[in-house]
């Protein structure tokens, strides 16, 4: 098979700077991959230009066998995992609702909303609005969604904030089957200790550019 | 027990023999040579919107006391009066739309009366919708203190807005500098008797209003003193195998 | 794979509505400050029963046509970049989002149109004619601006200049609403007929739902 | 120690006035809206350019207190809690923000003001007159909103209801300022005396001041 | 010197439930105290209780000498630093124009605003605006504005998440400082090595309470 994310000599700029300049990387199905890297290295941009939500500005890729610069990248999207720095949940939905939203959506029968909260620990709070629960319960709820859609990449922008130890092992768990099932992860994180445990490789992005 | 029996059934006593008295002086009284019978609406709608600026007035000084003091028993004074004073603006407005559709051939116009009466009563309406938007008990006591004292300006305004623009409502005629206008001393009882009535009704209702305050706040703070689950027991550790199956 | 069309839709008006009723965005400020623009207007240009009466029509569709867009236009600017994200790898089709959005912003506008047409009604002893035209007025126009306002939302979040756009997008594009919406009550009460004034708003309303669909996926540029 | 009073007000007014000028809300947003209210109105009502000379000032004052208070409630509502907790913890003195927030709401008003008028006059016809008198009305009627709608913003942020309320708490005692401005500009016209509205006015204005600034520390409970 | 902050028997309800109950604790002068806790423990609300952001339902408090009821906790607000799980800056400010608001308030000179900032590394980018700056660098402004005011008490809530290796040596330098000075710091962590190595005493909260 070939491989799950391609990017060749990206740039990504924004107003008369350049974030990102002459990218290059490769991810195979299956892999694990730890980016590491300086605040304001661009870690969190190249990992929306891979969820297709900014747009090179330079250079070509493919994600999932689909052209970055091609219109079809939209299609592509429900299969691409994200977790950012700052939740994306809405504060007056309860975590139940916003769980229903997403499985709706993304056509996965609701019934799974129960089952996916569950696996977070999330059971007892399900009618608990996203804006008043605590910043770990929001995240785990965002786990519980891409546990609940199956995706076939993951982008993980510092998973390991915000959680317990026992929630932790379970973002382990979740990157280790999806890598398990053909897919691939990326890991972004400041924390090169537990990343090497569990990544297959890392690479380090500096001042925009992967070395 | 006998004294506790009296001491429950003093209001009603009181507003039984006032209001006999209001009523019977009320019919007893001449009909208006121009309005006929209808003046009589008279002895209610003017009582009712006096007893509104009291009422509110009662918020005002409840504020006040409330912001300086900081005890909710100025508060709830405050809150009891806009309640009561709310139902008595309504019932000023909605009598004397009962009244305009005969003599002035419309429910409402645009007079600066009636205008600034319906904003007086919008605002204690947004008093009382403030008050249920907050939960705890002195955030809320602050911030609506700030309107009652806010909102006490209207009174000024819309009792002299029969002075300042003259177009259709009936100008003061008891409560002005040169003495009341009225001729017909019974008018002038029968008037009398309706405010002192509707003075009586309102003592009596705040009274229980009060009462009913401080029973939930005592138990809002039963409540609170009582097991109540905690927020934080309901979220559990992630069960590893479950969503995961395949470890 | 993918959800169809109409479960997304779906999903989206039963969000919408659901954030609208938390919020109480619609019910507290739209309707209170429709109703009181009605009701202040008589007290600054004077007090004359007849000419109320007169311009009453006219004051309660320019009301219904400024809330009706800034419900959608306020919706659009209380969305956060991580919610857009996060709905975005949904695999949400843009298409489905904007006949969700404006089908929510419709049904509350629907709502709105009523509870402040009851109010200018009242105040401005407005006569009520010819009723299922009315109804019919109504809905077109709460479709019309819901399809309307929701087209200006997502150029709002959609581009940084956006937000100066969308009164100038908005403006030409609702006068034609609101000549046939006051056109229609003015019809009926002279006896003329309304037919083309109907044709104008329902023209209006699909071509606003042609662009805004047809142009919801080549939108969707980030 | 804390700063001053006058240069933590100094410093809420360059914020305010900093981030609205990058978001560019008013001028994008609600100056466009406020001249399309008055664009649409002879539409809807039938142009008859005396009656538009006629309703021209009442139009222009309501649709300057509407949107001067749609100005204090989007502010509050784009405070994040986060903001509002870092803010607390610098000390700010609830009546130096107050008056801070009030200030620069009145300076945007003010220019909204002078933008829509000159639409009102070029749209209406409407004859300045009484220049000084005019100018003196439109500083005290945006000093009043923005102390009026500040105040609003400050009783309900952070409550679960959040900016629901204010229009329902500023619109009718915003009515006292659309009274007196429409009156003193009536009064000018017919040569009648202004000087009670004008009282009116000042009053109404201090006593939001006074009533703002004495409550401000006493209600910052949270 | 008598304790910088004391807590007896507090409790703190939202709606039907309580967040925190029978919290007893004593921080003194220079002491660094770690706190830990599963999600959703109120380890977050125990910080905004401290720092006069949450009223108490139940007990009684003291915090830099200043009862936690009475009226004049408003006056210590000063003294008190918190980072949050979300940064708080204006994101339509620059970096530097939102720590000279910050400066401004506080009554500190708005010349101090150019040296934090350079602290932190940040020099370069004062005047980028902080909704286009990374998480990271967000961050390290938020602790700029720390290190600019200078705080009695300061209150981390997982200072260490989204900050790079240098910075979380910068973020150890500031807590220290601060003990150093005589003020207490509480860190807020899910990282008990790192923070053990830091802290003088850690204490852990479950469900509420205090162990
Ligand atoms: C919706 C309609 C009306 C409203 C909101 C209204 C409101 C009020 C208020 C607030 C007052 C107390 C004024 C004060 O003493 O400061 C009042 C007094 C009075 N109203 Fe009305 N009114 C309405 C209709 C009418 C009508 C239709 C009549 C008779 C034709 C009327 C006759 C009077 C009279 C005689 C007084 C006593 C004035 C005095 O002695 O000071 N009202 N009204
Ligand atoms: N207004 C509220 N209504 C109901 N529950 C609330 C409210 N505010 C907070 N909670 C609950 O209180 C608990 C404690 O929240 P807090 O944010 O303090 O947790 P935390 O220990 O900081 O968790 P985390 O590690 O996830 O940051 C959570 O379960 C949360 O859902
Ligand atoms: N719209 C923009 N305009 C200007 N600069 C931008 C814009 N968006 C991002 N940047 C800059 O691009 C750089 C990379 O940001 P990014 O969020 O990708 O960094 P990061 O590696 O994720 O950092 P962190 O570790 O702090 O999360 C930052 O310096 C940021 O300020
Ligand atoms: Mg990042
Ligand atoms: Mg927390």
């Amino acid at each position: 098979m070939s491989f799950v994310i391609e990017l060749h000599d990206i740039g990504v700029d924004a107003g008369s700077m350049s974030i990102l300049r002459g990218v290059d990387l490769e991810v195979g199905p299956g892999e694990i991959l730890g980016l590491f890297g300086p605040n304001g290295a661009g870690k969190t941009t190249l990992l929306r230009l891979v969820a297709t939500l900014v747009r090179p500005s330079a250079g070509t890729g493919s994600v999932l066998g689909t052209d970055l610069s091609s219109q079809q990248r939209y299609a592509i999207r429900r299969r691409i995992g994200m977790i950012g720095h700052v939740p994306g949940l809405y504060p007056e939905l309860t975590l139940g609702e916003n769980l229903e939203f997403a499985a709706r959506v993304a056509g996965v029968s609701r019934d799974e909303v129960g089952s996916a909260l569950a696996a977070v620990g999330l059971a007892g709070v399900i009618d608990r609005e996203a804006g008043v629960s605590s910043h770990g319960m929001q995240r785990r709820a965002e786990f519980a969604r891409e546990l609940m859609i199956d995706r076939d990449l993951l982008l993980l922008d510092e998973p390991h904030s915000a959680l317990d130890q026992d929630a932790v092992e379970l973002v382990n768990a979740l990157v280790k089957k999806i890598a398990a099932e053909g897919g691939a992860v990326i890991l972004v994180s400041h924390d090169r200790e537990r990343v090497a445990r569990i990544a297959d490789r890392t690479v380090e992005l500096t001042e925009g550019t992967l070395e | 027990m006998p004294s506790e029996i009296r001491s429950r059934s003093w209001p009603w006593v009181a507003i039984g023999v006032s209001v006999a008295v209001a009523l019977s002086l009320a019919i007893v009284s001449p009909a208006d040579t121009v309005q006929g019978e209808l003046v009589r609406i008279m002895y209610v709608h003017v009582p009712a919107a006096w007893l509104a600026y009291l009422a509110f007035t009662v918020t005002l000084v409840g504020s006040g006391g409330y912001l300086v003091t900081r005890r909710l028993s100025w508060d709830r004074v405050a809150a009891s009066s806009a309640e009561i004073g709310v139902y008595f603006t309504g019932l000023a407005i909605g009598l004397g739309m009962i009244w305009a559709k005969p003599t002035w051939g419309v429910w409402w116009t645009w007079d600066a009366r009636l205008t600034l009466t319906a904003v007086m009563f919008f605002v204690y309406v947004g008093y009382l919708a403030l008050r249920n938007t907050a939960d705890d008990s002195r955030v809320r006591a602050g911030r609506s203190a700030v309107l009652g004292i806010l909102g006490a300006a209207l009174i000024p305004l819309v009792h002299f807005s029969v002075v300042w623009w003259r177009t259709l409502h009936q100008p003061a005629s008891l409560l002005r500098p040169d003495g009341p206008a009225i001729e017909d001393p019974l008018i002038l009882w029968a008037l009398l008797a309706g405010v002192v009535a509707f003075t009586v009704i309102y003592v009596a209702l705040m009274v229980k209003r009060i009462e009913l305050h401080q029973v939930a706040d005592s138990i809002r703070d039963f409540e609170r003193s009582a097991d109540r689950p905690v927020a934080g027991a309901s979220v559990t550790a992630p069960q590893l195998g479950g969503g995961l199956g395949d470890e | 794979m993918n959800a169809g069309f109409r479960s997304q839709v779906a999903a989206v008006v039963e969000r919408d509505l659901r954030r609208e009723r938390r919020r109480g965005d619609v019910v507290w400020v739209t309707i209170p400050f429709g109703a009181m623009a009605l009701f202040l207007l008589p007290l600054a240009i004077g007090v004359d029963t007849q000419l109320l009466q007169r311009i009453g029509p006219g004051m309660y569709w320019v009301v219904v046509m400024l809330f009706g867009v800034l419900v959608s236009v306020g919706r659009a600017s209380i969305e956060t970049g991580a919610q857009r994200d996060a709905v975005s790898l949904l695999g949400l089709d843009p298409a489905a989002a904007y006949v969700g959005r404006s089908m929510s912003a419709a049904g509350l506008l629907l709502v709105y149109e009523i509870v402040v047409g009851v109010v200018a009604v009242v105040l401005y002893n407005i006569e009520v004619i010819g009723f299922p035209w009315l109804v019919l007025t109504l809905v077109i126009t709460a479709v019309g601006l819901g399809l309307l306002g929701s087209l200006a939302a997502s150029l709002v979040s959609s581009s940084s200049a956006g937000s100066a756009l969308v009164p100038l997008l908005v403006a030409p594009l609702s006068v034609p609403l609101l000549l046939g919406a006051t056109q229609v009550y003015e019809g009926l009460r002279l006896g003329r007929s309304i037919l083309p004034w109907m044709l104008l708003m329902v023209v209006v309303m699909l071509v606003t739902a042609i662009v805004g669909v047809g142009t919801a996926r080549p939108l969707q540029e980030t």
